[in-house]
């Protein structure tokens, strides 16, 4: 038994910090969001760190490296909320790599840029795959047409993370019985959402009966696939909570209120505990699903449903606390402490929503309570 | 036990119903932006109108130009005025804080000098309390005012979190005169005329990115020594006087603070209904709120009566902005991510962190409370008793520590 | 507008406080847990006081009194958690006065005891009138059968509240058309049911097409009967959380650690604080119940919800933070911190329980949303 | 990063999961009445089989009666009782705390007269440490121990809390020597007969109506000057081996502390699997718990990489008894009342609630993880560098008020 990074694995994380903390990224967060001129494009920092290759396997120009790996980038990125369409691209990559597919070398030197536009797998038998419709409702998800000579693609996906310049898109679809299909097409469009959180690219995306690639992946990889933007989503938000919590724990030391630093108040201090007791709660379930999507992949969609719950009500929480740390100046534009609410109130809602991941993380126990059977 | 008007209560809702009738097309818009003169100049004119017709400044003595009104009046102005959608009174803190310190603190030059400006909305206040290093340890303000040989006196500082000082003309300024007094009684409270040199106004923008508040800078201002209200290191005094109609105007319901819980229900019975996890989340919230203003309805009965609220009012603010705040998150998780880009609810989920520590941290009324309300023993105080000058707020800490 | 207690409620609230003070209620209560036989018979206190009569007009000998001045003795039974069969009587009175019975006499000087068998009517149009199964699931209510000289009522109803020893029981039946109906029996079977709380009397009934009378009652007055039942069972939890928020408040100041009064501190201050406020909230929604259903019978569902679900959480809520400031102590036996926990406990799993109660405050704001438009 | 066993792990779990394969039968019911004598004796003979196995007190070295194994050795053991439904040693207490203190701080004489009738089950120990006015605040016990002219000890106190205190032969008793010293230098700790004279047990009975602890009463309980452990005034230091010992405990997962979340996901799914807000409820306090599970599995590593753990290892028991204290409530909210007085969920429902304050309440933990792994600041201690004998529990926070 060993639930540690290895070497390697801190050292991939440390090289990502210090790649990450060349860059202003959290000034480019709140500027972007009065100019969109502002935004910083970090493409070629990931393409730099090798990122984009994380995932593909080495004979075809990746590093050949495990989910725990790509978690640990997003916990980074999270961090310092960094605009690398990083949640879109390590789905598309494994689905493209699973495929073996042409494009792989182009995409792990950071020449094309494939962006994954999850679709929800049912939880029960009798649903259907489904997207976001953008009001809050479920979709169907985009349908492949396999009428003409070459198969073709027709549907929208609304709210997909990373989709904007986005250089081919691997979409999970349908077919005509409502089995789960995985096309890659390069004919889309995308209109990029003007977003709550500037840090974060999201698109709706529009497929017009487009020319569409078939790739050779099945059920089980596409259910993959969502589960895995879930377990990067929660990834992401570790980073920012332990993030939140370093400033918060700052402040409560520098600033002084009735004569004594205010994280001697048992109010604040009890506060700031409960951000590392969600933060240490949701590194935990980051581990569990690194660790099970290559070793118990059975487990894995719990393991990354209860990541994403835990992850995202913790960053919620930090975000929350971070304001009341900081009493009224935590409110206001200048502070980073917005930044991270507008993140977190983002990404609580988008793919599926953090509500989703927490139903399934019930449903799967109650279907078989024998997951949460002590070892 | 009732909440029917009495008679006397029905005849002045008529009377004000009518006068709305009359005279609603000439009002402004509820909500504009008070960066825009032109639409502060229009609230401005509303303002007068109002004063005009006997709507403003209802529960201050007639002698000061008020109408010696009870506080239920005031509700069924604030009632009326929802019910036809027009906007109250501009000046806000003037009317509902300001006026009422200088009625019970001022000088009689001063209350014939400032009251009647005030009423009629020709000249705005605005409320110098909060600094940086003073917020909800409001007795820490560090602003100076030093005496002049001529009387006069100067002061230099940095106030924050003040609301209408873009176009105020006069701010109550809190500020010490008496370093070397320990921290309550070294300090005075003073009139500053906006307009003088050295204050600078500065927008500060909140978490929507709309400037709801200000900060304003201090720079060797000079004022008259007629300027004084309630005297020289009587400024705690006439602080507590204010933070007392503060909590009045809670008491008297403030209750959802601009936000509408029907304008929720029906966004999510257009969304979600048939959900029982929204229906539950949304009763819970609704019955915190219909608390709130029920219980809004027994502070106002005791204010009636000649009750002063005690800081348990606080409590309806906690409920109010707590319940908002799950308001806003179920709507957004209801209708997805684009409802944080809507105008209202966008705007909702990005105000009410911010309204959390607005006027103190929650965590501070609790503390008052608690001591106050229940006896609770209070703290160790590691600053009581301390000339304020030697109560460097850092290392008096590290002393105790 | 005057929304506060009159002098005469007051002297009502008074002189139930007074009553009551004269028994050991909660030494009763811990020793009925393990001895049936120590349970005090509080109905001649009741009867004395005149409490069976509250609701009942003064021509057929009642006190004629309102629905607030019911909760307002409810109040002060829950503040010592007395066994008076209190919450059963009041619906059960309410709804033989409106029938102008023969009986209200005897039931008004105490002589004979109703019960009302609640059911809980339905939400929307297509549900129906459904009672406790015994299981935590619905059951129909009972059943009120015409087709001999003389109605007959068949069914059973799980966990009623005050049900056993009661003379006749008040019974939200259905008809043949599932439209509610009143049946008054005495003939029937009461399986007194071993509680978790002994201070409170629960027991299943069961009909077995026993003769019936019904009641000239109709729709509207069963479901105002329900929720009356929510009201009380709110007023009463009020007065519980009252009493748990003194008991707290002594301790907090009396007990030393670390050289302090552990009132001083801040997470044992903010958590009774947090009492004070669930208790204000209650009793602001007390008193709008109260009011409600005699001034504003439309709103007396909503009302008597809001009450029911607030007041609930707030004595779960006092009773685990009665036992947090006790320390471990407040967690033995012989500390009144678990009498109150377990008050909490069941009440809030009975008549219909307290999430039925928060769904229904949702549903009927979904529904008609102008039920909170500000006034 | 894997939670496979290694190959000697392997060979171990096998070399356990055997033995437990012949013996298995010859194991006591899991859960029992300690009131009750027979069961205590039965468990007593299982923890004789298991030591004369080789599997009690594996971490302990080998010199003195252990295996000298690693504490992953320890959970596999753990896990391997769990998978055969058989129960562990019967002293938890001896073998996880009070073994572990007398080999770091006892005598040579102490380690060969104890440590083997412990491991064995011959004689059970017991933890006399909390007192009525000592929890949370252990420093401040007040149970006397003087000395007399012969150098032996009269102990008089009353302690609490005391888990197998019924059938314990000794108890580790922290007491105070020394009034006049500040309060953590004043103590000494005392290993007490349990059938001296003086010493009166009285079971503790918990709110849900089983007495899971006792009190213990001292009135004048001699013991000889060989009884002290970590010589006279080393007290605090033992006692803060055996906490640290105790958070060893936790982090090598007290999971679940005896309730099985696929128990509550079983009586969930017979009953209420379609209900969403079920399933949501279930699904944030399973994620909780798991989060719980797979943390363990870090501290165990760091554990097994001789990396003590802080008092972080707290934060796992506050998130599991809040989690089952959600489990219970939801399953008696899905299955009704009557789940109150189902043996399983009555008695979770009552047990948890006094678990929360069970080795100091949540409010001291959360201060001292805040102090002691966030760093931040300490507050005030009014009783600090006082000695004890003045510090009159009561004044000294009046003083400072």
């Amino acid at each position: 038994m060993n639930f540690a990074l290895s070497d390697e694995q801190e050292f991939l994380r440390e090289a990502a910090r210090d790649a990450l903390g060349r860059v202003a990224t959290l000034a480019a967060a709140r500027d972007a969001l009065e100019d969109p001129a502002a935004i910083l494009d970090l493409w070629p920092v990931a393409v730099k760190a090798g990122w984009p290759g994380l995932l593909i396997s080495e004979p075809a120009g990746g590093a050949g490296l495990g989910t725990f790996d790509a978690l640990l980038v997003a916990e980074r990125l999270g961090a310092v909320l960094a605009r690398v369409p990083f949640i879109g691209l390590m789905p598309a990559t494994a689905l493209l790599d699973r495929a073996a597919h042409p494009c792989l070398e182009a995409v792990a030197t950071g020449e094309r840029r494939p962006v994954f536009v999850p679709a929800r797998p049912p939880v029960s038998g009798a649903e259907s795959w489904t997207v976001e419709d953008g009001h809050g409702r479920s979709a169907p998800a985009p349908r492949v047409i396999r009428s003409g000579a070459h198969p073709r693609l027709d549907g929208q996906a609304a709210y997909v993370i990373d989709a904007p310049d986005a250089d081919l898109l691997v979409v999970a679809a349908t077919d005509a019985t409502g089995s789960p299909v995985a096309a890659v097409v390069d004919a889309m469009q995308v209109q990029p959402v003007a977003a709550y959180d500037a840090s974060r690219s999201v698109g709706h995306v529009t497929f017009d009966n487009v020319p569409a690639e078939l790739l050779d992946v099945d059920s089980a990889e596409l259910t993959d696939a969502w589960y895995l933007v879930q377990a990067l989503i929660a990834a992401e938000a570790v980073g920012t909570v332990e993030a939140a919590l370093g400033v918060s724990v700052s402040y409560a030391k520098d600033r002084y209120a009735f004569g004594r630093a205010i994280g001697s108040y048992q109010a604040v201090k009890h506060e700031i505990v409960e951000v590392l007791r969600r933060l240490e709660n949701a590194r935990a379930l980051q581990f569990y699903a690194g660790w099970a999507r290559d070793s118990r992949p059975a487990e894995f969609p719990l393991a990354a449903s209860a990541a994403r719950s835990v992850a995202g009500n913790a960053l919620d929480f930090a975000a929350r606390a971070m304001i009341n740390v900081h009493g009224g100046i935590g409110a206001t534009w200048e502070h980073d402490a917005p930044l991270v609410f507008r993140r977190a109130q983002l990404t609580r809602r988008l793919a599926g929503g953090h509500a989703d991941a927490t139903y399934r993380v019930g449903q799967a126990v109650l279907h078989n309570p024998r997951l949460v059977t002590a070892a | 036990m009732d909440l029917d008007d009495t008679p006397d209560q029905a005849a002045w809702r008529t009377e004000v119903r009518q006068w709305l009738a009359r005279h609603q097309s000439d009002a402004p818009p509820a909500r504009g932006d008070f960066e825009d003169p032109a639409y502060v100049e229009v609230r401005r004119s509303w303002q007068r109108s109002l004063t005009e017709a006997g709507l403003v400044g209802v529960t201050w003595p007639e002698e000061h130009g008020g109408r010696g009104r009870g506080p239920v009046d005031q509700v069924i102005i604030n009632q009326e005025m929802a019910r036809a959608g027009v906007p109250g009174h501009l000046d806000v803190i003037g009317i509902g804080l300001m006026g009422p310190c200088i009625i019970a603190h001022g000088s009689d030059e001063q209350r014939a000098r400032y009251l009647a400006p005030m009423l009629h909305g020709d000249e705005v206040w605005c409320q110098l309390f909060s600094e940086p290093a003073a917020g909800s340890d409001l007795a820490g303000v560090q602003t100076r005012a030093v005496e002049q040989a001529d009387g006069s006196w100067r002061l230099t500082g940095q106030k924050v979190w003040t609301t209408s000082a873009q176009f105020a003309a006069f701010g109550m300024c809190l500020a010490r005169t008496d370093p070397d007094a320990v921290k309550h009684q070294g300090l005075t409270m003073f009139i500053v005329p906006m307009d003088a040199p050295g204050i600078t106004v500065r927008g500060l923008r909140q978490i929507s990115g709309e400037a709801e508040f200000n900060e304003v800078f201090l720079d060797d201002v000079t004022v008259t020594d007629d300027m004084v209200v309630g005297g020289v290191r009587g400024g705690w005094k006439a602080a507590l006087t204010v933070l007392m109609f503060e909590r009045m105007m809670i008491g008297a319901g403030a209750e959802t603070i601009g936000f509408r819980p029907d304008r929720v229900a029906t966004a999510l019975a257009a969304a979600g209904a048939d959900d029982p996890r929204v229906c539950h989340r949304l009763g819970e919230l609704t019955a915190e709120l219909l608390a709130v203003r029920y219980g809004g309805f027994r502070s106002l009965t005791a204010l009636s009566r000649g009750q002063i609220p005690g800081p348990e009012a606080g409590l309806a603010k906690i409920t109010t902005v707590n319940a908002l705040i799950a308001a806003a998150d179920l709507v957004c998780d209801t209708l997805g991510p684009g409802a944080l880009t809507d105008e209202e609810w966008g705007y909702m989920t990005s105000f009410l962190p911010g309204l959390k520590s607005a006027g103190g941290t929650e965590q501070i009324l609790r503390t008052t409370i608690g001591e106050r309300v229940l006896g609770l023993p209070a703290e160790p105080r590691v600053d009581k008793g301390v000339p304020f000058r030697e109560l460097r707020t850092r290392q008096i800490a590290e002393v105790a520590a």
